[in-house]
């Protein structure tokens, strides 16, 4: 862990706030934000964590399918996130729920693919936010080729893609690099290295950073204290400025740390010490913002209250919204399978409506 | 009325869904200063530019993983796999995402993606690049399977699949491609709408005895095998889509001839042979007059190109299975 | 006679194929520490070290094309891929490698590489982790495919597939992971050969009135509606090995009933049941009271888990299937 | 081409022999052979270019389907093999007949699969060299499987991997290198870089050279003159030593040029230019250790007559031999599919026998 701990402070990735909340200045990244905006990020932050904790509460209840926490990296999914202009288009995995909140994804839109009744939830072109990918590295190549059509349409939009440590070893995370230095393709790939790809611990995979991948692809990779919201805003947006002038993808390590549990099925204690927990607790994200909020005076104890209160109107939104899903309409199965007429899903669609309705007319 | 190659007459096909809509884009290995390896995008990076018909890295799924990108992004993508054999390092993007995406959200995204896939053997070539992998896309909820037979079919269906809304897994018969025929170019994609209906099945040849179904490259196999069919009169039918599969077309025939030969190179185990055989048993249960029989490749890696001509279905063995199904 | 659920019959299965034979490696995501998602692989990592059960980073092309090595090597690496939905990054590697390897050296290297995949619904999943894949596999020269329906079976036939010099994808079918039979631990890997055939079908309830094929998970419905059957006598076959398939079985027990009804979760159309009834309709032709009946899933994605119920076939589809065979 | 020129003069790629066959000296890399292991990998070089255009001769004339020609790589493919011990093993691409000429593969062997009679062509155990790969980047991931297999035996072998540039952007290849370093496996990555993909330029592909791509996935990358086959050898000994003594992989990138059309029914005129090939002439692997050879004399002219001679008479060899190859009997194309009776393939098999054998009696 130390050699960790060396490059969180200062090696390797770039720090903006220490984790006792100390704001400190790196010779290539920096970051001016109101206070309202500080206020905003914390509250973010705050929210989806409440979000998390009432998912994993709900899936042990029975009321969710599944749940993958972003317990711990709520700073790199929303400081990236919010670093986004409107018009950009993010391509999240599973686990990104700050990242879609801070698209505007609505909590109970997030849930409806866990309740069971969605393989989606939310239009992606409305919310300029792909669905939670499952299929690891796929979103990646998704996201270099909305940046080859942004690039096409002449636009100065950024696509901005979201994967794990565990990911860097799959082949169409390795492509998307080569297509996007191809083509030079206005895309942010955004790697949320959390330390764990469900068993396996990201040092036992390689002897070399993340970061260090990009630059032999022919793009620049760095590495930034994921933990530091304020860090992770600057680095974005400067990858972001990048390619919308552009000079084409940089790739982003941000070295953060999986919290909770890979999903509420996985069990942790079988594969790690609770000591790595206790050492990166010490670095909680929302903490550190706190403590420097506090200190300088642009949040007092009201609004820390008002955020909380905030916080448990939203849970019990959530409670409500998702006991109120119901599952659809068993033919809507056929629904969406083809946007043209098809014989075959006609056919079949028909066949289930009437078996179905076979029972009826024997009940009734 | 031109005279083309079903190579010029795809390449025909794709000029004019081009100029019919800006949005498609062509996406490719060597696909254009080569025109690809087959020639079938000939000249058109030359005249449409280097935006609108781009050279791919070497990475198939990087292809196809892109073009949903793409097509989020707006886009009609029609994808070049060089060769049947190299399709499959991209079958987790069109299996999992492609044929999945537009379901996925709700109908809120259209994936119209085009991929053409050149396939089949008998052009003696090496392994990998002679085989017929159609029966894994057929297999696939949310694909649309397409494989012309003639020059002038494949024109308008190159156009219609690009047209569509839905990704369509384009099977392109390799040894076909310099066969000649008639072509009407006049017909644009802008009318595909009022010409022939690409999901149908096409009747090529009448006859009253056997219904012998094809498509691809054994559609002239079958067909040359009716002509020189002595005594038995054969009616070809040329099936065109593999997903959806024309059963009205086939059972209407059948109805007529009371007896179905299926032809078709890839292997007869879990072929799309297999699937028209399980349907036709049931709905034809007693009209048909003798089992359904398949004339396909065998349960084998496609063989040595030396070998070829004994894995390919040819005229005699597709007479011989007309002769089996008669003596029922 | 010990009782096991299937995971744990699974993992003594592999134990005892460890402990007899040290050229057995297991290979896969997460097998050894936390012993696999569903635990299959429980404490074999500390048993055996991490040299024979190696923990593989996340890429499944990876994990299938250095296997391939492996088995080039002399090892027989025993693979796991964590659900259904994740083999399709390897599908290339499986189906122009791990397939056609043997035949393209001239039999000069053996291929004995099992992949072992988590199939099926009905546990509520979310996307890709439902899939029934296994038509895409049944239809690859090249591959033997295994799938196993209860505890015993699963050991045994574990241990089959492993000494199997041939490649063998063995779908392990999820949603019955937990069920509990006797098994017994007492035959070991050594005398597979003395046990029951793995690549032919069981009667595993006899009937005189329809047949019913099945496979893997669906094999506990079908007994259930057997049972719950009240006037029609049923018949299950449970094929266990979905290539080869093993017909003789089939068409004998048809002989006796007349009537066959197919059983699986994956899509209708190209699914095994397609080749189950092509072949069958061909071959018993004459004996076939009935056409030959598929009730599978629907030929679309597999839905979102508050919909399985509707999409998976249960006891009321199968039975009602087996009424309509007998109307006929 | 300038830029090209430089890295080849010195700036990247190592090089011991110079285009004009001056031998110059390199900090890291050097290789001192006897007159006989020069005047043999001369021979190599020679032989397997006779090899190569007799195969493109025998093709045009229609007894060969296909042929992918190594002209001008004849130093990469022959300097590399020829520094690996016999035990190592070899996974050459369908364009190392370099490669599988120095593992002992005849002629009649490489060409049995291009006349159409094999799939494969010999018995990769006995020969310790795979088949030749089709499947861009397949084979790259069976070597370090294979190479995996070696350290699980505790053995010292080698496994040395041929790819070519275009299939550094497939993900199998970048996936071997993530499997290689995780396992530090004992292998080799040996990629030529012959400037084209088909109709690919290399430099359309990436802005940074290939042997960079290897520092970020953990392991070292050299760059060499791959016409320079004391160069190639010299940095390849080094790669195997590394790997024999537990250190893990190292890529090689021989900078080098495909003289040749991609295939025989490639028609390169197409898309690259006449003065390309032209500039490369100048940097022939063979006339270069030619000229070395006869300034130092460790060869004269009888010698090189001589190696002329055996040319000749392997031409006629293969000549004789490929016309003399006859199709194997149809039935065969059912053997070895599976190694253990399959029902299937034996029913069908009797299906095709007796089929044909029907020809027969109407015949007869
Ligand atoms: C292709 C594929 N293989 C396997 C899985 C199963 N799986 C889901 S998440 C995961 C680990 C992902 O690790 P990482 O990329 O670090 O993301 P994290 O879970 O840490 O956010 C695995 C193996 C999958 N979803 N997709
Ligand atoms: C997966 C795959 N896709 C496409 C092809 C067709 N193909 C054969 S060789 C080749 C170019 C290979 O370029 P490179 O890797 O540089 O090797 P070179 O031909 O230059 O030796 C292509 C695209 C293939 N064989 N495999
Ligand atoms: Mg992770
Ligand atoms: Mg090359």
């Amino acid at each position: 862990m130390d050699e960790r701990m060396n490059r969180i402070d200062g090696i390797h990735a770039v720090q903006l706030l220490t984790p006792e909340g100390q704001r400190v200045s790196h010779p290539d990244y920096d970051i001016t934000l109101s206070d309202s905006e500080l206020q905003g990020l914390y509250r973010d932050m705050v929210l989806v964590r409440r979000i998390d904790n009432e998912a994993t509460a709900l899936q042990r209840q029975g009321e969710l399918g599944l749940w993958a926490p972003c317990l711990g990296q709520e700073a790199a999914q929303i400081g990236s996130a919010r670093a986004m202009a409107p018009n950009d288009f993010a391509f999240p995995t599973f686990r990104e729920h700050g990242v879609t909140w801070s698209r505007g994804i609505t909590p109970l839109e997030m849930l409806g693919i866990l309740r069971g009744v969605t393989s989606g939830g939310w239009d992606p072109q409305a919310r300029k936010c792909g669905p939670y990918s499952i299929v690891i590295g796929a979103q990646v190549l998704h996201g270099v080729g909305y940046a080859m059509g942004i690039q096409l349409d002449g636009a100065e939009d950024v696509a901005v893609t979201y994967f794990g440590d565990g990911a860097m070893a799959q082949g169409d995370v390795n492509e998307a690099f080569v297509f996007a230095a191809a083509f030079s393709a206005p895309v942010v790939f955004f790697c949320q290295n959390n330390q764990w790809a469900i068993s396996q611990p990201r040092d036992h995979q390689s002897n070399v950073q993340i970061y260090e991948r990009a630059a032999g692809f022919g793009f620049p990779g760095v590495q930034v204290d994921g933990n530091d919201i304020l860090a992770v805003m600057a680095v974005t947006k400067v990858a972001l400025e990048r390619a919308r002038t552009g000079n084409g993808p940089t790739l982003i390590e941000a070295y953060t740390y999986r919290m909770g549990a890979h999903t509420t099925s996985d069990d942790p204690t079988r594969y790690r010490l609770a000591g790595e927990i206790e050492t990166w607790r010490l670095r909680d994200p929302i903490e550190r913002l706190k403590v420097y909020l506090a200190r300088q005076g642009i949040a007092d104890r009201s609004f820390f209250d008002q955020i909380e209160k905030e916080g448990d109107d939203l849970a019990e939104q959530i409670r409500q919204g998702v006991r109120a899903m119901v599952p659809p309409d068993p033919a809507s199965m056929f629904d969406h399978v083809y946007s043209q007429p098809h014989a075959r899903i006609d056919e079949q669609r028909s066949e289930l409506v009437e078996y179905l309705a076979s029972f009826q007319d024997s009940v009734g | 009325m031109t005279n083309l190659t079903m190579v010029k007459a795809i390449n025909a096909g794709l000029r004019k869904a081009m100029e019919h809509d800006p949005k498609v884009i062509l996406f490719g290995e060597d696909i254009g200063r080569l025109g690809g390896v087959f020639r079938v995008t000939d000249n058109l990076q030359k005249d449409f530019g280097t935006h609108r018909v781009m050279d791919a890295p070497l990475a198939e799924s990087g292809i196809v993983g892109t073009a949903v990108g793409l097509a989020m992004r707006g886009y009609r993508p029609v994808l070049e796999i060089q060769f049947d054999g190299f399709v499959y390092p991209s079958f987790n993007q069109i299996v999992s995402q492609v044929a999945k995406f537009h379901r996925r959200m709700a109908g809120a995204v259209m994936m119209p993606i085009t991929i053409r896939i050149p396939y089949g053997g008998g052009i003696g070539a090496v392994e990998h690049h002679s085989e017929s992998p159609e029966a894994y896309f057929a297999h696939t909820a949310g694909l649309r399977v397409l494989t012309p037979s003639d020059p002038q079919a494949a024109y308008l269906t190159i156009q219609q699949a690009i047209a569509c809304n839905d990704p369509v897994i384009y099977f392109e018969p390799k040894r076909r491609y310099w066969d000649k025929g008639e072509v009407d170019e006049s017909v644009s994609a802008l009318d595909v709408g009022s010409v022939a209906d690409p999901w149908r099945a096409r009747v090529v040849r009448t006859g009253s005895d056997v219904t012998v179904a094809c498509y691809g490259p054994t559609v002239r196999t079958c067909l040359e095998a009716a002509q020189a069919s002595p005594d038995i009169s054969i009616e070809v039918v040329d099936l065109q889509s593999l997903s959806p599969i024309d059963f009205d077309t086939l059972v209407s025939s059948i109805e007529r001839t009371g007896r179905l030969v299926i032809v078709h190179e890839a292997s007869m185990s879990g072929g799309v042979g297999a699937e028209i055989a399980a349907r036709i048993s049931e709905k034809c249960f007693y009209t048909l007059e003798a089992p359904v029989i398949r004339v396909t490749g065998f349960d084998v890696p496609y063989p040595a190109s030396r070998l070829e001509e004994y894995f390919l279905p040819d005229l005699d063995r597709v007479l011989d299975a007309a002769e089996r199904a008669m003596r029922y």
